[in-house]
């Protein structure tokens, strides 16, 4: 964050980028810790560490705009909106959740917010992308889809398809890549020849940049400039954002594992890109350490309120909840 | 239907009349695949659409069925009503998940809250010499992922009404003409008609055996019934026109009739269709079966390409009197 | 299997034993999937694979499950004998068509020239709470297609003789795991021996009724049968093992003799494995049939996350009970 | 073919070049003719015009290689070694084809002849040699794959997923795009926003080249340098080359339709790459008119033998073949 380009950016948008990362953050560090308690069901895939994508992302874009997003999805649905109440619910798998517990961490989402939905099936979010920017093309409505996707998805035929046919059919959508080197437990240059997947914008004709993922606000200027282009019906754009993932592909583990050294976990932990950007704003004297603790507190107490809600909340009921919801009935 | 004039026209265009209707009348319809815009479709079952729409509304797509399957998912999640097309049934594989595990599920994975209008076009079935990946009928894949409806047309009336209840219906639904009636005639009425999703039809009526019979199956069921009235044999034939919903209450009527049930269709027999509605009727009609439930099906190999294989394949009047036949000669 | 020492292994060890062993039986065999190498795949049903054999033989893959299979595919074509995985059975959906438009069709096809030693591993069910795309049971499709052959072991001891069996049968075999009982344990003898694909196993005699129970529902169905022998009902219950080859041999000759047939398996019910099961039963045991044919599966909506409504999806002993107690009470 | 480059390749190599490009020509006419007159049943996809990119790549490969193909297969299993009579009868579907009569034009194969299948879905083929590379890597045994695929199926996913595939695991394997410009009866620029699809190789971390698919020299001399490549060890590469059927997508018509100007055909036609080369050989004084004449009217010969005995070989008969072939049965 070079001062000059620090200047261009209202404190209103930095408090706002702050603010995503830290409701992220700290919902996922509790959602985490149910996990391990057992008190949240099935895989849990957190997004600590890559706040700053999301974050960046969702800042450019309009409320109404729609993102699509990954078996990682927590932190997209929070950056776009996203209730902790009805999310903590739904973690738990209760009936007050997001999807009335019927799809539980992988599937979050929120059609009201644009939300499309986390997707337990890697790469199969970015064709649905697609279809809402050609709606918002085809309504002429000046909305943008932004996509966001892992590196080892782009090895898979879905993000190629949608790829090409945004670039061939010129659609209104940013295609966010989330490159943290690891598909689960395989590092990217096991499964990839290439070192930037911005690289494969080109085969699609489409700009690719690449941005520092954990510097939130070059990943927001990135989103900005793609963004806009979408908007004016430039066509599709490509970000890189390299970034992490803290804790392991599933659970709360984080050190001590075999496919990754903790020397390079604990290297990436050193650019938590929360703890970076509260000493730019700090340095920059727009939000010092106090501030930045009232936020956090905040937010935490927030939390705290949607785990009481959750935890309260009924489970569904077989015999009412089990085969509704499959179809929508005629009206 | 009190029509006075029969109107005949061709399956197929009934099929591309019906979508120029339908565009007409709702602008937030469009159709997209490969091929459909300005050559018309492989088959020509969209020709002149994008002449009349534009490139807007009658979209060519890369070759890319997970994309277009995508497209419409996605344009049907933020409110329009797509019809993409899969040039052939047998390309439902390539875009299976796109189907089944988003389009089908994302409805109940989101608590209800998304709706998906969205209905895919393709064609199904044997009969041009196109070998065992562009032949194959796959319904019984289809109708056993909850969150699809399912229709297979078997004559051009039909087809028009129940193209406009799919493009109406608020779920993603799987519209499949047979590929080898395109040229087949039928009276079709001009403008737009419903033909409700999950009502069969009684195509004839008769006391000896019921035979069901799905898509191009029904009028090789037509045939074998004329044949088999000559000999004193009257079968009452059942075209459930659609395959999700299903509607399972028209037959048991029909079982409970005349006892004896033989279902037709051109997939394989294994796993096919025609397993599930044999269950079903055995479960409700228990009692009323005078013989066991026949099933009239391709047998358990590829499509063959060879005419004479083909031929042989593919279930017809033949294969269907023998097995009304079977069931008849079997004592109660 | 005349065994006198019991050798209690977990289900996920006896595949992976099994594997060392095939690598270590057959230079050509490999296998290649994703986090299947170094990190020994997600439920580590691979571990220490990669480290004794090499990257060359325990091969981590990108996520590209079209080209995971075709890799086998084009690999066995050419001589070796790979072994694929599909880290969920429902990324079957993904690779649908590498997998049954082209390898289950390409010896067909091909006029027989083309063997194709390819076995697909996969982990397949529910229970987890993995939610709707990464708990289906999918073996309704794969048995529709002429040229796969489709394997679901229900214990260690057929887990080990199964796997080998699909390893060396020259054709595209899929073989599942359930997810939920890679704990489970059971007694497996060292080194390599067959069970041939295509013979059910009479898990439990009995008399009055049938259970054909598939994958991990046979022990729900024992849990049954001990409850329901409490109240004096003794059920037969048959594990088919393989479901393509399907044994429908033995599933005939225990319905002549018990009468009246329960089939429960995981999968939705409507369109699933058991209405080919019961269509067959009714073809061949007609006239032995005092009720009709009972399917216990999962109802007709995708896999719910939440536990509550998960538990209720899946059947068990309590659903299998119910049934058997329907098939009775029913008069022939 | 500039003469420098000429002199480095033997009048054997030259001939047998000009040969196989015969053989596919007429085998392709005759086909036409029979499929016009209902004598080949279903679909048939003709290779006339592109004849330099089958031969070109296949005479850079050693017999025991093998090839992917498409459903416009015929070329490359001639270029491949395919015999005559046996394809003949497969088009026709007799007991005496390739395929026994079950697969047909589109499915045209000869294992034998390291020819992995002729393939009635876009892309598919190319995982499938991505399967036989992989095997010549894990035997070691210095044999080279090579895919051949059309322009448009560069946009599917298995495309992809086998392209990445092979790069990652660093395979043996050739890319050989037949870029004829269109899918069927779309073009290419509305269904790709790129004009080369030799751009798309920089996405898997391979070297792609771009040649005049009509010269079948040019073709030759690029196989050759990415078969050495993959041969040495050195990972897979791509050739794009720039042809054009000369028919339609299915079938014999070729001029006189609404989806490409007859001007743009004519002028294809014109770089008929057979006439070309044939050019070439008399200027360069290797093969003059008279040898191509006695070239084409031998091969000619031998076709017509073909369908003698293709439409005198017997049907197959549904009550024996049906149900074999299914399954490999244990021995
Ligand atoms: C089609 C498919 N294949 C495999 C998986 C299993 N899987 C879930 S997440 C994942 C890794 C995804 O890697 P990446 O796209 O880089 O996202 P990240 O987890 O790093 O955020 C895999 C292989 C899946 N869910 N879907
Ligand atoms: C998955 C799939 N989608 C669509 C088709 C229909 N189809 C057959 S050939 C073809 C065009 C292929 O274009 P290209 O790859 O450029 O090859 P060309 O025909 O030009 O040689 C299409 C769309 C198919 N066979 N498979
Ligand atoms: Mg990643
Ligand atoms: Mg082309």
């Amino acid at each position: 964050m070079p001062p000059t380009e620090q200047t261009k950016i209202s404190k209103e948008v930095l408090f706002d980028l702050h603010r995503r990362m830290v409701r992220i953050r700290l919902l996922e560090e509790a959602a985490g810790q149910l996990a391990s308690e057992a008190k949240i069901p099935g895989f849990i895939h957190l997004y600590v560490g890559e706040e700053a994508v999301a974050s960046g992302g969702c800042v450019a874009l309009k409320d109404e705009d729609q993102i699509s997003s990954t078996h990682r999805g927590h932190g997209h649905l929070v950056a776009k909106g996203g209730q902790f109440k009805p999310m903590m619910a739904e973690f738990m798998g209760k009936a007050t959740g997001y999807c009335k517990g019927k799809g539980g961490s992988m599937h979050i989402s929120d059609l009201d917010l644009g939300m499309l939905g986390a997707n337990g099936i890697v790469g199969a979010g970015v064709p649905i992308a697609v279809g809402a920017a050609f709606a918002n093309k085809y309504k002429n409505n000046g909305l943008v889809t932004m996509a966001f996707f892992g590196d080892g998805s782009t090895n898979i035929g879905a993000f190629h398809e949608g790829a090409n046919m945004a670039c061939a059919l010129h659609l209104p959508i940013v295609f966010m890549c989330e490159n943290n080197e690891y598909a689960e437990y395989t590092a990217r240059d096991r499964v990839m020849a290439i070192t930037d997947v911005a690289d494969r914008a080109a085969a699609y004709g489409m700009p690719g940049v690449i941005v520092d993922g954990m510097d939130v606000v070059a990943v927001y200027e990135a989103a900005r400039v793609a963004v806009e282009r979408a908007r004016n019906g430039e066509g599709p754009s490509m970000i890189e954002c390299k970034t992490y993932r803290f804790y392991d592909h599933a659970g709360v583990s984080g050190l001590g594992r075999t496919y990754r050294s903790d020397e390079e976990v604990k290297e990436w932990m050193e650019r938590d890109p929360i703890k970076l950007f509260e000493a730019q704003l700090a340095k920059a004297k727009v939000m010092n350490e106090e501030q930045a603790k009232e936020i956090h507190a905040e937010i935490q107490a927030e939390i705290d309120e949607a785990i009481e809600f959750a935890e309260n909340s009924p489970m569904p009921d077989p015999a009412v909840d089990m085969l509704t919801d499959v179809y929508t009935e005629a009206s | 239907m009190a029509e006075t004039e029969e109107r005949i026209i061709r399956y197929n265009d009934a099929f591309k009349e019906t979508l120029a209707e339908l565009l007409r009348d709702d602008p937030d319809v469009f159709i997209a695949g490969e091929d459909v815009g300005r050559y018309g479709g492989v088959f020509q079952s969209f020709a002149g659409l994008n002449a009349e729409f534009g490139d807007e509304r009658v979209v060519d797509t890369p070759i890319a069925e997970q994309a277009i399957i995508g497209l419409g998912i996605g344009a049907a999640a933020v409110g329009l009503r797509p019809i993409v097309d899969l040039m052939f049934m047998d390309f439902v594989m390539v875009a299976m998940d796109q189907i089944a595990n988003q389009a089908a599920k994302m409805k109940y994975m989101f608590g209800g809250k998304a709706t998906l209008p969205l209905t895919i076009t393709t064609t199904g079935g044997a009969g041009l010499g196109a070998a065992a990946q562009h032949s194959q009928s796959l319904e019984a894949w289809l109708v056993h992922v909850p969150g699809l409806k399912v229709v297979f047309p078997s004559n051009p009336y039909d087809l028009k009404g129940l193209l406009v209840s799919c493009v109406r219906d608020d779920n993603p639904t799987i519209f499949t003409l047979h590929k080898a009636m395109l040229g087949s005639q039928g009276h079709v009425p001009e403008g737009l008609y419903e033909i409700p999703l999950g009502e069969a039809r009684v195509v004839r009526e008769g006391s000896d055996a019921t035979v069901v019979a799905i898509g191009r199956m029904v009028s090789e069921a037509e045939k074998a019934a004329a044949a088999l009235a000559e000999e004193g044999i009257e079968i009452e034939i059942i075209d459930p026109r659609t395959l999700m919903p299903f509607d399972i209450e028209t037959v048991i009527k029909s079982a409970k009739k005349t006892n004896r049930i033989v279902i037709v269709h051109e997939a394989v027999r294994h796993g096919g269709i025609g397993a599930e509605i044999a269950a079903q009727i055995q479960e409700e009609a228990f009692d009323y079966l005078d013989a066991p439930i026949g099933r009239i099906a391709a047998p358990f190999a590829p499509v063959p390409f060879s005419p004479s294989l083909e031929r042989a394949y593919v279930p017809d009047a033949a294969s269907i009197i023998q097995g009304v036949k079977d069931a008849l000669h079997r004592n109660g």
